[in-house]
């Protein structure tokens, strides 16, 4: 018997602005599969799901659901066709119950009384089924991400979803946590629903995808079953050329502590411990490596070492004085440099030209000011000298920041931080969001720069990251540092770290 | 006259003057909900209570009145959404273009219509809501300690009053026990989980604030065909503002809001009743003490004395999906 | 397809969108006008004779367009650092009060080139001074400056009004307001500069302050596009995140950038005070706090489009009295009718007609 | 002479049914008489005042009459700029060659609604709800204050002011809301010296089946049966007798001062509020127009000290 596909997608075509993020997409998903999806980051993979699950709508092109063409106009209609997507940005609102989000758009009636009784029974249901459980009566920001993911699930299937589409779902999870889910993802594919998983862990793909379709820079390059390939010829197809998989690198020579961390205790807005009685040094001329899922309390400490947020207690030492001023200003004077995790809203104001962006914070530098004036033109010759010595595109000072490509972006906060020569560097996700030539671009400065004796303290989500930059490693569970590896310790040991489980 | 019924007609006046900010307040609770910021309230109020005291001028029926103002509020409302949903224009720009736009015209077209330098011409009785008298004020008047309170401020009150005080308990009930309430909260929090739930952002936002169009419309009209007898150029008089203020007060629940807002009618008739009296130890305070006292308060308050008010979190960000 | 982050040249964005805007909300005045009963083409010709027919409409223009740049300035001074200041009405209402005391002091002794500058300072400092509070609540205490510069000017409209009405108000006199200045106190009006274009200015009240205007149209660009103090601001208005990043004070920005916003409204009180009247009245500001929210919006927050809406407005302001003169059916609020329509269409509906631009410009540019 | 006559209102709109339109009425008696027309103008804030009085002067209005003291500063400083046109203000008085000053004793008048309102009143309580804070508006309650008093020794008598800017003109629900605490406090005639806010002191006290007074044109018929009587103020004479003396070249400059003996102020006594005055309050009133004309009454004159006699 040979069954409509579940998905079939001709010639999908998207462009946000000038950004061609969709080019002509064909892709066939079977009915019952697993059916994975990979791709560099800013590839298109989410633009595409989006557009299956009506957020946003194709400049052309037609979607094929069990074999018969629909008109996806809104995600109304792709539920109604019985597409469920769980979105890479979680979809909740945060001061709701987890019962409040699931009804939300399935309420069964105009009064809520009527519904919420056959609610909490179907939920039930789909908990004993699926393995689903959570606390219907919860709020949403009291969970953590890994039970937010699954509210996220459990909305899907409550509105009786055939093809569930999962956006990156395990970047917010532990290994144990993601494999929870490949576990509940095997049995929905069992009982013939269709899966498309959305991620760029080529492990992942291997472990549990039956088919895996590759995009790169908005097109659909190759589709192959997954039985059929090796993680070798995918990270060619993403990235279009061979790649290098590790870093070259020498051994560390570590000498006194730059930065030490005494006891450090963080909130973040709402009031919730993030970083609770941690304690570290780094020191000069060694990376120090911070793995952990995201949310576990890494942002808030960079944010807290770099004098964003001033932490509840504890103390934060610069080359042996005391840092008690929550002051960026005044760190960079001390020689702290840092390149936040967060390009976007926080390295950048991607409104001002690029020139204005390459002093961001360092403004009141004597060289770019004169009294109370800014001397545009030497701010400007060395936006220019930047530019060219870290080959930043297209290379025009006065062009809005906002118009260059993530990596780009990523190179003008990378050269401002870098540049100004400091002693103690701290990194934020160095490379989301940058293509594979700039990741390994950024990757030589970071080690040049550690053996030039400077402290630098790294922090990514991507383990991989993590054990190729790294000297040491420490691992952040629940706001506690739990434990410290060397880079050789395997990903089994460092991800059970990450849950919390081991030590 | 003893401190009681000082007191009566005080808190009657409370009433009184209270009524339109619950209606605005409450507007602006639906609004602000769905994440549109409303600072039009003002404007609305008083392009109501101008089309109201039309309406009702030529056609003697306070309910057409009404009907008028209705009308006049929605479709402010929907300029304003046409501005901030549709276009994603800046909400409050919009609210203060609003407000300007119906300060100028009420008074443009009321003087060219009836040459009473803006104001619209008194109202024959027919043509206002009139105080009803509830059955036995008058016997009660005699009873000790609760006659005076049913006969002069439960009593004697407009149908609008009343209407107002069941407004609170309705919209409560809409907001948290109704599928577009709950819509309604959700979209002025994260509207995305709105949207990919499969409901239109937009349309429900549109109709969100037309529901602060049709509350704002009984307020404009309150002040024109109940509370007085005919539109008089600017006659919200910041009560706008007022409201807005007292929804933040109120952390934007209902039941808040109408105590919020019997604050602040308070207020305005303590102003008014204690004009040119002595106060002890003080001697007379100077009236625009007084009149600036719900301001004052207004910035007290909102300087965190009620705890941190956490917006709706989406308020006043428009909703964009594409770049 | 989305065509919002289609790049436009700047004829277009800085010209063509705004005048397209403006065009949208004239019509929607005239139709008021035709609504009236009135011909919209008459009322336009007596808006453009009233305000530019001769040397004293013309004067008389520039006398309001005068006191919007500084209320202008104010409010983009703010909207720079991100903050939304509906205060500068207010703000201006003190800064009158500041003036006035100076030349109310030194009027018997000095002449009006040794008060002016004084009284500069004085009016710029009591401006200040009104935008402090609502300042201080914001950066400290997180409450929204819209409404509390909202509340603000009722406060100080209270303020004023008891000062005039029980201390500063000459004895026996029904008007609350001060005495009339003397010469010391008055600022002297520009009737060479009209000479110059060989016209009078005949009574219009048109005064030294129109070139401290000028001055301070550049002294803001300067501020916002050439000094540290402005990149910081302007990072702050754009990015609060990235302001914190860059160690960028928030507290102390936000002070700053809107005592500087009170300060430049408040020397608007120069104009009518001391250029005009001569005196402090109730209410002598009468709106042109809030003309400045719409200049400000037209003039995309930059000094030189400021000058260019300010004059708008003025037109508009003096355009607008002469047709309710002429045109006893049509009342001067009509002026606040066009004002509202401006900010609607200059402001919140601005890129309403961007997509359709877009996409004529982008046919255009292929064929 | 020839005469071009202009008026410029007060704030309150031309058909305020008080101040405004007993100037408008003076100035279309005139017209009706004479054939010859005028030309008005409404300014609606307070600084179009000095405007229009000075387009009507630049062109060729002669003369100019601006009713309310709001255009004092206005007429001051426009007089002085055009020495041949003739100026007329009403309620103010500015010292210039070409200006003539009509002031009111509102006191007098006053004084006559105080004694109907002093009889008129079961409670022993009246009240008075002014307009702006001035001295002019504390002149009217000094002079309603003494009226009541002759007619009631012991009355009290409640007042209070709507506010203090222009604004308080305007402003019916405050009016209303006041009026409601006078009633309240036991007040069952009220005096409403306060222009277009007023409105909502006559509608207040009819809603409240009280008795009110109207001012400066005849009220009475606004709701018949509750207005007890109006301080009409001949706003109207002063108008049309600036045309007419400028037309018979008898125009003189200086300070006219109106009232009861000049038929300038008194109390409106027509078909609308017969039913309201008994033959007592008729002969009263009578008696004390004709002491104050006699001069064997002195109503005080709150301007003259700033004080009121208790
Ligand atoms: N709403 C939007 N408006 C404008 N441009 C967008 C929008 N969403 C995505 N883009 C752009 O479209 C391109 C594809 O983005 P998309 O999110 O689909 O990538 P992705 O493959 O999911 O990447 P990632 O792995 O980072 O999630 C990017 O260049 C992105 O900047
Ligand atoms: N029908 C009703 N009329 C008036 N008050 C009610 C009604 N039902 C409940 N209340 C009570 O009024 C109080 C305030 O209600 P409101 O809806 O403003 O807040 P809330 O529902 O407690 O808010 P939240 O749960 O979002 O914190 C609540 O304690 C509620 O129990
Ligand atoms: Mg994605
Ligand atoms: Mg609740």
């Amino acid at each position: 018997m040979t069954d409509k596909p579940a998905i079939e997608l001709v010639g999908i075509d998207k462009k946000f602005g000038a950004v061609h993020a969709n080019k002509d997409i064909n892709l066939t998903v079977a009915k019952g599969t697993i059916h994975g999806i990979i791709g560099e980051n800013g590839a298109g993979k989410s633009t595409l799901m989006s557009i299956i699950y009506g957020f946003y709508h194709a400049d052309s092109g037609e979607i094929r659901v069990n074999g018969s063409p629909v008109a996806i106009r809104d995600s109304q209609a792709a539920i109604a066709a019985g597409i469920g997507m769980v979105h890479q940005h979680f979809m909740l609102v945060d001061n709701f119950t987890v019962l409040e989000n699931i009804m939300l758009g399935a309420e069964g009636g105009m009064l809520l009384a009527r519904g919420v009784a056959s609610a909490r029974a179907e939920l039930k249901r789909l908990e004993t089924e699926y393995g689903l459980e959570v606390d219907p009566d919860t709020l949403i920001e009291e969970l953590p991400v890994g039970l937010q993911q699954r509210v996220e699930i459990l909305k899907a299937m409550y509105r009786g979803a055939e093809i569930l589409i999962l956006d990156e779902p395990t970047g917010v999870l532990t290994p144990a946590e993601a494999d929870h889910l490949f576990r509940i993802l095997k049995v929905l594919r069992d009982q013939g629903k269709t899966i498309i998983l959305i991620t760029h862990k080529l492990r992942e793909i291997m472990a549990i995808t039956d088919t895996v379709s590759v995009m790169r820079r908005g097109e659909m390059v190759a589709t192959r079953k997954t039985a059929e390939t090796t993680v070798e010829e995918l990270a060619e197809l993403m990235v279009g050329r061979r790649v290098l998989l590790r870093v070259q690198k020498g051994e560390a020579n570590p000498g006194a502590a730059v930065l030490s961390v005494r006891n450090l205790t963080v909130k973040d807005n709402r009031g919730v411990t993030m970083v609770d009685n941690v304690s570290f040094d780094v020191r000069a001329g060694e990376i120090v490596g911070i793995a952990g899922v995201a949310g576990n309390g890494q942002s808030e400490l960079l944010e807290a070492i770099a004098g964003i947020r001033k932490p509840v207690s504890g103390e934060i030492l610069l080359d042996g004085q005391t840092i008690d001023k929550a002051d960026p200003a005044w760190l960079r004077e001390l020689g702290l440099a840092h390149i936040p995790e967060d390009r976007h809203h926080m390295g950048l104001v991607l409104k001002f030209e690029e020139y204005e962006n390459s002093v961001l914070g360092y403004h009141r530098r004597p060289g770019y000011s004169r009294g109370p004036l800014l001397d545009l033109e030497a701010i400007r010759k060395d936006a220019m000298e930047k530019i060219e010595k870290y080959d930043i595109r297209p290379p025009n000072p006065r062009l809005k920041t906002a118009n260059f490509s993530g990596g780009n972006q990523q190179k003008i906060v990378v050269a401002r931080e870098i540049e100004r020569d400091p002693k103690m560097l701290i990194i934020g996700q160095p490379t989301r969001g940058v293509d594979i030539g700039a990741i390994e671009f950024i990757h030589r400065r970071i080690i040049e720069m550690r053996d030039a004796g400077k402290a630098i303290l790294l922090v990514s989500v991507e383990l991989d990251e993590i054990r190729a930059l790294s000297d040491r490693i420490l691992v952040m569970f629940a706001g506690h540092v739990v434990g410290e590896k060397t880079p050789d310790a395997g990903e089994q040991t460092l991800g059970l770290m990450m849950a919390g489980i081991a030590a | 006259m003893d401190y009681y019924e000082i007191f009566i007609s005080i808190l009657a006046s409370t009433i009184r003057l209270s009524i339109p900010l619950i209606f605005t307040a409450l507007a602006g609770l639906f609004s602000e909900r769905a994440g549109i910021f409303d600072i039009g309230l003002e404007g609305k109020m008083l392009g109501s209570a101008f089309a109201a005291a039309c309406i009702a001028y030529l056609t003697d029926s306070a309910w057409l009145g009404l009907g008028a103002g209705i009308v006049c509020s929605v479709a402010l409302s929907l300029v304003h959404g046409f501005a901030s949903i549709t276009n994603r224009g800046n909400q409050i720009v919009s609210g203060v273009a609003i407000n300007f736009f119906i300060a100028g015209i009420t008074i443009v077209l009321g003087q060219a219509w009836f040459g009473q330098g803006g104001r619209t011409p008194q109202l024959s009785p027919e043509a206002r809501f009139a105080p009803i008298i509830l059955p036995g004020a008058d016997a009660a008047h005699d009873i000790p300690i609760i006659g005076p309170i049913y006969a002069n401020v439960i009593s004697g009150n407009n149908i609008l009053t009343y209407l107002a005080f069941l407004a609170v308990p309705f919209s409560w009930w809409v907001l948290y026990r109704t599928r577009f309430g709950l819509r309604m909260r959700a979209v002025g929090e994260n509207p995305g989980a709105v949207d990919t739930a499969g409901i239109s952002v937009a349309w429900l936002r549109y109709r969100a604030v037309m529901c602060a169009g049709i509350l704002c419309g009984f307020s404009g009209t309150y002040l024109a065909i109940a509370q007085s007898a005919a539109f008089i150029k600017d006659m919200s008089a910041g009560k706008g503002y007022i409201a807005l203020a007292a929804l933040v007060f109120a952390k934007w629940k209902p039941v808040p809001v109408m105590f919020a807002c019997l604050l602040f009618g308070f207020l305005d008739a303590l102003a008014n009743f204690m004009q040119g009296k002595q106060v002890p130890l003080i001697g007379e305070v100077p009236v625009q003490v007084f009149q600036a006292l719900p301001y004052i308060l207004t910035c007290v308050l909102l300087a965190g004395f009620i705890g941190v008010a956490i917006p709706p979190k989406a308020g006043g960000v428009p909703y964009t999906k594409e770049r | 397809m989305s065509t919002a982050s289609v790049p436009l040249p700047n004829w277009i964005n800085y010209g063509l969108i705004p005048l397209l805007n403006l065009v949208v909300a004239f019509l929607i005045s005239g139709f008021v006008v035709w609504l009236i009963g009135e011909s919209p083409l008459d009322a336009l010709s007596l808006l453009i004779e009233g305000s530019l027919g001769n040397g004293e409409f013309i004067g008389l223009t520039l006398f309001y367009a005068t006191s919007f740049i500084f209320t202008g300035l104010s409010v983009a001074v703010a909207i720079h650092a991100g903050l939304f200041n509906i205060g500068s009405e207010g703000q201006a209402y003190v800064g009158g009060l500041g003036c006035a005391l100076i030349a109310l002091s030194l009027d018997k002794y000095v002449p009006w080139y040794v008060t002016m500058p004084v009284a500069v300072v004085g009016a710029a400092l009591f401006g200040a001074i009104a935008a402090f509070i609502p300042a201080w609540l914001q950066a400290k205490r997180g409450s929204h400056i819209v409404i509390t510069t909202i509340m603000f000017n009722y406060i100080i409209a209270s303020l004023m009004n008891y000062l005039l009405v029980h201390v500063l108000i000459v004895p026996g006199k029904m008007a609350p307001e001060t005495r009339t200045f003397l010469e010391g106190g008055q600022l002297p009006k520009l009737t060479w500069l009209m000479e110059i274009f060989g016209t009078k200015l005949g009574a219009a009240p048109l005064n030294v302050s129109f070139i401290i205007a000028l001055v301070m149209c550049y002294v803001v660009w300067l501020l916002i596009w050439r000094t540290k103090l402005g990149f910081e601001m302007r990072t702050l208005g754009v990015s609060p995140t990235a302001a914190s990043y860059a160690g960028i004070p928030y507290v102390r920005i936000v002070m700053i950038a809107m005592m500087l916003s009170g300060a430049l409204a408040g020397m608007m009180a120069l104009n009518p005070v001391m250029g005009a009247s001569a005196r402090l009245q109730v209410g002598f500001v009468s709106g042109a706090g809030f003309v400045g929210i719409a200049v400000s919006l037209m003039g995309r927050n930059h000094p030189l489009g400021i000058i260019f809406a300010a004059i708008l407005f003025g037109i508009l302001y003096q355009g607008g009295d002469w047709i309710s003169f002429e045109m006893p059916n049509i009342t001067r609020e009509m002026i606040l009718v066009i004002q509202g329509l401006v900010i609607l269409f200059a402001g919140a509906l601005e890129y309403m007609f961007r997509p359709a631009i877009v996409r004529l410009y982008q046919q255009f540019k292929r064929a | 002479a020839d005469v071009k006559p202009a008026l410029v209102y007060g704030t309150g709109g031309k058909f305020d049914k008080s101040f405004n339109e007993a100037a408008y009425n003076g100035a279309e008696k005139f017209k009706a008489e004479t054939g010859i027309a005028y030309r008005d103008f409404e300014p609606t804030g307070d600084t179009q005042g000095e405007q229009a009085i000075r387009n009507f002067a630049s062109r060729g209005f002669n003369p100019v009459v601006a009713v309310s003291f709001a255009w004092t500063s206005a007429i001051e400083k426009v007089a002085a700029e055009f020495p041949d046109t003739k100026f007329i203000i009403v309620d103010s008085v500015v010292d210039k060659p070409n200006v003539r000053s009509v002031v009111y004793k509102e006191e007098e008048g006053s004084y006559l609604v105080g004694v109907l309102a002093g009889m008129a009143s079961k409670t022993g309580k009246v009240g008075f709800v002014g307009g702006m804070d001035i001295p002019l508006i504390r002149k009217f309650e000094c002079g309603y204050e003494q009226g009541a008093r002759a007619a009631k020794a012991n009355v009290e008598v409640f007042q209070n002011m709507t506010g203090t800017t222009g604004a308080a003109w305007n402003d019916p629900v405050r009016g209303g809301e006041l009026t409601k605490n006078q009633i309240d406090q036991g007040a069952d005639v009220i005096y409403a010296a306060a222009g277009a806010t007023g409105l909502g002191v006559l509608q207040t006290a009819a809603d409240n089946k009280k008795l009110s007074i109207g001012v400066d044109s005849n009220q009475n018929h606004l709701h018949p049966g509750s207005v007890l009587t109006s301080m009409v103020k001949r706003v109207d004479l002063a108008v049309y007798n600036a045309y007419t003396d400028t037309k018979n070249d008898k125009f003189t400059s200086g300070v006219q001062a109106l009232g009861v003996k000049e038929d300038g102020v008194g109390a409106a006594i027509d078909d609308n509020n017969k039913s309201l005055i008994t033959p007592e309050m008729q002969a009263a009133v009578d008696k004390a127009k004709a002491d104050i004309i006699a001069g064997t009454i002195k109503v005080h004159d709150y301007t003259s000290d700033n004080a009121c006699p208790k």
